[in-house]
């Protein structure tokens, strides 16, 4: 019910940073994913936006209402923790009642608690636990409960912390259907942080990709997975992760795995004379083998490569197998019928607009994106 | 037997017996002395200082020495040093929890500038000579009336009581995830209402055994009442000692009774409170 | 604290346009003072601890004593006296002795007595909750009856004993000792039950592995067991050391300091000098020199054991 | 308990006092100054009346002692006759003076009478804690005209009356105390077992040594004779006092106004180190922790042969169902010095006022009681040895003693040399707890000479400072 902007937030913990200058601005019912690995400060842009920790810089403002200086209990924020933060003391009816109880988010009578708790319980599946207390769950179950705690109250804003982490395989995903579901019809302005690039990509109408607690990206999915703003967004998106090879730039041609990947430098793109060039393995597709796999585009313009399988590892359906290409080693990802063998040479290619590139640094170093749009 | 004392895999060899004996030895030494001072509070007079083990037990003397008898006999008023104990110890304990408990939780939940200062200022106290402090409070006393009264007791008891209760608790709250409170914060609740809601009823056991440990150290603290009381608020430990000079008479059956009757609340309240004896006696440092 | 906001659901149709009522807001300092205004009470507690404590100092600078109710500042004069009589070095040496031993030997007992406890038989079961009871009654307490003990004519030690009635407990030569023995009596316990936590948190992984690799049980009591245990030893090493450092309590009911000066610790000496004789600026210069000498071997001990908790978290983790 | 509410009030009142005072010197440090020019007492006019104080209370500090036991009956025929309450509160003897030391120089006057000896004069006079009872006793509305002051002997009132300039000697001055009790230290001894060994007590104190170490028996838990050993002034004062100024020994001698200690002349030398020689071979295992109980109930359980010490405290013991030997004991003056000195140290319980009281007719009126012919006759009666007055001792005091052979004898022999052997002067407690520091010292094995030497070096340096 209320956009929600992040102005220069900085939060610091003594000297280290929790996160630094952050810019968002999260529309009104928009489900925002906010995507990092443990240490981004993804918890910490929560806790700013709840006030739950003191902002060194910058302004959060909710439904276009600066909240400086606000307390907590004033924001009408709800959060689900990490930790689950539920109160151990208290049976899992209790917890649940907890918000409904304060008076600052509503007033319900015991009846409307009791229903309100009873709908919520039963879209989690916990309504068969109202009367354990948290000890008594599982994490799973905990975790469940605490998103319910935030779901069953009416808010501006819905902090996610994590939610489905400690869910089981089967259990997440049915919870992210659920999720995405709850965020298609909500019209609560939610920020859902994770980890897990998947739950962002499904669940995020945008997303924001932190790292070092700074914003590095923030784009739809399909931007974020398209034009990935640097080398860290693009790892993080992917699994496998994204190949990088360092190539050099020579007559107007990118040249790198000793020779074996060659391009040409797409126009528009002003590069120097080294570029990093990132290839997901879901993009390499079979050229020799795969007679239809690999859904490219009809008619573009395609990079081929040709390595020696030098491990194949079987994921199921898929099998990932590690190449040879000239002097480095390239993953790539393949059906599991007709699979090469380890030791068999193959041919791969992938659309030049799927080929990204980065510009040069050492190697752990993170850099940019060149060019703004898809190389052509 | 010694590779028994390792933690992890339990064997039973020879070698255990062997150990059992060994801390057998240990206990005769540790409860000698309370066995002996129990015997002793069982005998009559004439049998004080003429038998050792062989006497026909008595309980006349624990009335005596709560009563009026005993005074006559003794000059010391032990029911009415009782009272003073409880009176003493039960109002600093108090207010050292009044005082100690919002100090603990802004020092376990938040750093700020001082804290440490704070913290390692009370730590010590716990250590500071006790005398460097009373000797000038017996002239302030004096000076002010408060010698020789509950309310200087209680007082003064602060040095004993108030480190504890600050640093055990500081240790409770620090191990209470801050994010309950914040999730009662945005449940809508202010923060003392999260406080009392969410922190208290964690650090209940907590606060309980502060409480307990801090009263016991203050019930059995002898410098301050020796030197800050008199006749009207002096304790427990001190009347205890008065019985072996009391009256130019040796009553050394009623001086146990006596030490036996005040050793005997610490020696209840500890054993109510022994799974959190050690975090406490460590003032929090070692979480048992 | 009251709230002008509701739900946001009580509201009718959303109203964009009209500027929504404004929250109470709360300023950056008053959240920033928070912590402080909690601890008020406990600084004037102990602003109102430290005032007789500076006090006291103050004194050791005055010629102050009961019968000279009108002192006047007489500089270094009592340090310069105290340092330079023998009774002072004396106490301080007696001071030191009881404070080493009695720590020493409550160590290796606590130690000791906390393995064997760690061993799970029914006897030290059943032990293990009567363990501190000689560390909850009061140590004067504890010396009373320890003084009824040590009577050569009817107390049970010489009995039981066999010393006969010529055996001196509190002669010159032994008093000293004997104090030491009650002390070991009353807080052996403490180190056991503090050591004894230690044990029962280590993790039993390396001490099977080592098992399994044959090694000897001292092997694994001093390569494993003693510096993953450091950090519990030292604290109640500091605790006992700095409680010996101030004996009190126990020296004076046993012996008031005798015989002779046979157990005057320093703060038994303070207690003669500014309660018995009321001499209250000697007895403040002695409490400010022994207070010197604890800040400093407490100060030392808590880096050593920051330094050891370090190690041993770095050894575990 | 009723006084409780008085503590409250002193707080109270405390409390708004010190408000008003600059702060250092409010808490912490400078005394009372007790007014002490005698103003109260020349408050009192008109005639005399015992119940011109009728509606007070008073608060009095004791050690338990038989002089107290004694009167603790009596109270009751006081407030009858005066109408003024009076609440006793003791002390044992041990925390006694370090007890009133600390409260009178506490100066909040919370006892308004309390008992004292002679020695707590020099020390705890000078600062003017304590009552000059002279205009009291000067004051004919104040005092009634039966008290006679004069029946007391003249030995003990001069004892407690001082001017107190260091060496000067007592009967100057103003009178701090009103003689209550007194005391000479003599031999008790169990006259049972020296009739079943055939001895006699000692008349020098070569004999006595031998006499006490042939009575020594370690296997039967029996020795010769106890006397004090403990570290506290108290040791010196009795037995050892009374002997040590019969072997012609001084504390103190007074040089051109100063006092040099004298505890290390050759003749104190020998002494102290024949009676620490005596501790150890006829007297009790842990002689350094003995006081006074101590020695009497070995005497009363027949443990030890002789006590060497005040007849008063060895008295009660022989009381029929007091103690195992009751019945059995004697005294004897003890031995005599080679001159044929029976020079005695001699203790007055007297009882002193407290500057500081708020109640000062009342607490006058009080000692003037407690002091005087009537009660002092009555209180004789239980168990109060060697009363003050003249009139009382020989009227109902000796009809008392058929029961305790020697006793009279004793006292007789010893009483014209009895007074207070020290010399006054303002450290007493101190440098005498020092004394018994150095006999401890000696005890354990230390050289008597350099021992004793580097104590007179001492304690003269501590009174000269």
């Amino acid at each position: 019910m209320a956009t929600l902007e992040l102005e220069g937030v900085t939060t610091r913990y003594g000297k280290v940073v929790g996160v630094e200058d952050l810019e968002l601005t999260v529309g009104d019912g928009e489900f925002f994913v906010v995507l990092g690995p443990s240490g981004a400060g993804k918890t910490t842009t929560l806790k700013s936006v709840a006030g739950l920790v003191d902002m060194d810089a910058g302004r959060v403002s909710i439904g276009g209402r600066d909240m400086g200086g606000v307390e907590p209990y004033h924001r009408n924020v709800a959060m689900a923790f990490e930790s689950y933060a539920l109160y151990p003391q208290k049976t899992v009816f209790e917890n649940l009642a907890s918000p409904l109880r304060s008076g600052r988010t509503g007033t319900y009578d015991k009846a409307e608690q009791s229903k309100r708790i009873e709908l919520v319980t039963t879209t989690l599946g916990i309504n068969h636990l109202l009367k354990r207390f948290p000890r008594e769950l599982s994490n799973g179950q905990r975790q469940r409960v605490a998103l319910g705690r935030v779901l069953v109250r009416p808010a501006d804003v819905y902090l996610l912390d994590e939610p489905l982490s400690h869910l089981d395989a089967k259990l997440r995903a049915a919870m992210r259907a659920e999720l995405k579901q709850l965020g298609e019809d909500s019209s609560t302005t939610s920020l859902y942080v994770t980890h897990d690039y998947q739950e962002a990509l499904d669940l995020g109408e945008r997303i924001a990709v932190l790292r070092h607690g700074r914003l590095v990206q923030v784009g739809t999915p399909e931007q974020i997975w398209r034009e990935p703003a640097d080398t860290f967004v693009a790892k993080a998106l992917g699994q496998p992760e994204i190949n990088l090879l360092d190539g050099e730039v020579t007559g107007g041609r990118i040249v790198a795995a000793g020779g074996a990947v060659s391009l040409p430098v797409p126009s528009g793109v002003d590069v120097g004379d080294r570029v990093r060039v990132g290839l997901r393995p879901r993009d390499l597709d079979r050229a020799d083998a795969d007679p239809d796999g690999g859904a490219h585009r009809a008619g573009a313009e395609r990079l081929h490569l040709r390595g020696r399988v030098h491990l194949a590892e079987r994921l199921g359906r898929l099998v990932e197998l590690s190449i040879e290409v000239g002097d480095t080693e390239i993953i790539m990802v393949a059906g599991s019928d007709h699979a090469p063998g380890e030791g068999d040479v193959i041919d791969m290619a992938i659309d030049l607009a799927d080929v990204h590139l980065f510009a040069p640094g050492a190697p752990g170093e993170e850099t940019a994106r060149l060019g703004s749009g898809r190389p052509r | 037997m010694a590779r028994e004392m390792m933690p992890g895999r339990r064997r039973f060899t020879a070698g255990s017996v062997g150990a059992d004996l060994l801390i057998l030895l240990w206990f005769v030494f540790s409860l000698f002395p309370i066995v002996w001072m129990v015997l002793l509070a069982l005998k009559t007079r004439s049998q004080q200082t003429s038998t050792y083990f062989a006497f026909s037990p008595t309980l006349e003397n624990f009335g005596t020495v709560m009563s009026r008898r005993g005074e006559d006999l003794t000059s010391v008023n032990f029911s009415g040093a009782l009272l003073s104990s409880v009176l003493n110890c039960g109002g600093a304990v108090l207010v050292s929890l009044l005082i100690g408990i919002p100090a603990a939780y802004a020092a376990g939940r938040w750093k700020y500038r001082g804290s440490e200062d704070l913290m390692f200022q009370m730590l010590s106290f716990r250590f500071a000579p006790e005398l460097m402090v009373v000797v000038p409070l017996f002239v302030i006393y004096n000076q002010t009336g408060l010698f020789d009264t509950t309310y200087g007791m209680i007082w003064v008891l602060q040095l004993v009581t108030m480190p504890l209760v600050v640093w055990i608790l500081r240790s409770y709250f620090q191990d209470l995830s801050p994010e309950l409170e914040q999730a009662a914060l945005l449940d809508g609740y202010t923060r003392r209402r999260a406080f009392v809601m969410v922190a208290l009823p964690l650090v209940r056991p907590g606060i309980a055994a502060a409480a307990l440990l801090a009263f016991i150290f203050a019930w059995n603290n002898y410098v301050f009442p020796l030197i800050l009381t008199d006749s009207e608020a002096t304790t427990v430990t001190v009347a205890v000692t008065k019985f072996l000079g009391g009256g130019g008479q040796a009553y050394y059956n009623l001086t146990a009774a006596a030490a036996l009757i005040g050793a005997l609340p610490p020696l209840v309240l500890a054993l109510t409170i022994q799974r959190y004896l050690v975090r406490g006696l460590s003032f929090g440092a070692v979480k048992a | 604290m009251t709230t002008t906001v509701t739900g946001p659901h009580r509201e009718g149709p959303r109203q964009e346009r009209e500027a929504p009522p404004p929250l109470p807001t709360v300023p950056a300092w008053r959240r920033r003072l928070r912590p402080y205004l909690l601890s008020v009470p406990a600084v004037a507690i102990i602003i109102g601890i430290l005032y007789p404590f500076v006090l006291g100092v103050y004194y050791s600078f005055l010629n102050y004593a009961a019968v000279n109710p009108n002192p006047v500042w007489v500089g270094l004069r009592n340090f310069k006296a105290v340092l330079t009589a023998p009774e002072f070095w004396h106490s301080v040496q007696v001071t030191l002795v009881y404070a080493v031993s009695a720590t020493a030997i409550e160590t290796v007992l606590g130690i000791g007595i906390a393995l064997l406890l760690n061993r799970s038989s029914i006897i030290g079961k059943i032990f293990e909750k009567v363990l501190i009871l000689p560390l909850m009654i009061a140590p004067v307490i504890a010396a009373v009856i320890w003084k009824l003990m040590f009577n050569p004519q009817f107390g049970v030690l010489n009995h039981v004993l066999g010393l006969g009635s010529t055996f001196d407990w509190l002669s010159r030569d032994r008093a000293l000792w004997s104090t030491v023995l009650v002390d070991v009596w009353i807080y052996t316990p403490f180190v056991a039950i503090l050591v004894l936590a230690g044990v029962r948190s280590l993790p039993k992984e390396p001490f099977e592995a080592s098992d399994v690799d044959g090694a000897g049980w001292f092997y694994m009591f001093r390569r494993l067991m003693l510096p993953m245990m450091w950090p519990y030893i030292l604290v109640a090493v500091i605790f006992r050391l700095m409680d010996c450092l101030k004996i009190f309590d126990i020296v004076y009911v046993l012996t008031a300091g005798g015989p002779g000066n046979a157990t005057r610790t320093l703060q038994v000496g303070a207690f003669e000098d500014s309660i018995t004789n009321l001499n209250y600026s000697r007895g403040s210069t002695y409490m400010f020199l022994l207070w010197i000498i604890v800040f400093a071997v407490a100060r030392y001990l808590v880096s050593v054991l920051g330094r050891a908790q370090r190690r041993a978290a770095g050894a575990e983790g | 308990m009723t006084t409780r509410n008085t503590s409250r009030r002193n707080f109270l009142l405390g409390g708004a006092a010190a408000a008003s005072v600059p702060l250092l010197n409010a808490c912490g440090v400078g005394g009372s100054t007790a007014d002490n020019s005698g103003a109260a007492a020349n408050d009192v006019t008109g005639g005399f009346d015992w119940k011109k104080a009728s509606g007070t209370k008073i608060k009095i500090l004791q050690t338990p002692h038989p002089y107290q036991q004694s009167f603790q009956p009596l109270l009751s025929e006081f407030t009858e006759l005066t109408g003024i309450e009076v609440q006793a509160d003791l002390v044992a003897e041990a925390d006694y003076f370090t007890k009133l030391n600390t409260e009178l120089a506490g100066g909040t006057g919370a006892h308004d009478v309390f008992m004292t000896g002679a020695y707590f004069i020099w020390q705890y006079g000078p600062p003017g804690w304590m009552e000059d009872l002279d205009p009291w006793l000067k004051n004919t509305s104040a005092t009634s005209p039966d008290y006679d002051f004069e029946d007391i002997y003249e030995g003990l009132r001069t004892s407690t009356r001082w001017d107190f300039k260091p060496g000067s000697p007592l009967g100057t001055g103003g009178q701090w105390a009103i003689p209550w009790g007194f005391e000479t230290n003599v031999i008790a001894y169990n006259k049972r077992l020296f009739a079943s060994r055939g001895v006699k007590p000692a008349e020098t104190f070569d004999d006595l040594i031998q006499l006490a170490t042939d009575l020594t028996d370690r296997s039967k838990n029996q020795y010769g004779i106890a006397f004090r050993g403990s570290k506290s002034w108290a040791t010196i004062h009795p037995g050892f006092m009374t002997q040590y100024s019969r072997m012609g020994c001084k504390d103190y001698t007074s040089e051109g106004g100063k006092l040099v200690a004298a505890m290390n002349s050759p003749e104190a030398v020998d002494f102290t180190a024949k009676w620490v020689q005596l501790a150890k071979a006829a007297g009790p295992t842990s002689w350094t922790t003995y006081e006074y109980p101590d020695c009497t109930r070995d005497l009363g359980n027949g443990n030890a042969a002789m006590v060497y010490d005040a007849d008063s405290a060895t008295y009660p013991k022989n009381k029929p169902g007091a103690s195992k030997e009751a019945g059995n004991l004697a005294w004897h003056p003890g031995p005599a010095g080679p001159d044929g000195s029976y020079a005695t140290n001699l203790w007055t319980w007297s009882l002193a006022m407290n500057a500081a009281s708020k109640q000062k007719l009342a607490a006058w009126l009080f000692i003037q009681w407690a002091t005087g012919k009537d009660a002092m006759s009555k209180a004789t009666k239980a168990a109060f040895a060697d009363p003050t007055r003249k009139s009382v001792f020989d009227g109902a005091f000796k009809q008392t003693l058929g029961a305790f052979p020697g006793y009279l004898e004793t006292f007789e022999k010893v009483i014209d040399s009895t007074k207070i052997q020290f010399s006054p002067q303002t450290k007493f407690f101190e440098t005498t707890e020092d004394w018994a520091v150095a006999l401890q010292d000696i005890y354990a094995g230390q050289n008597a000479k350099s021992r004793l030497d580097a104590l007179a070096d001492s304690n003269t340096r501590k009174l000269a400072s």
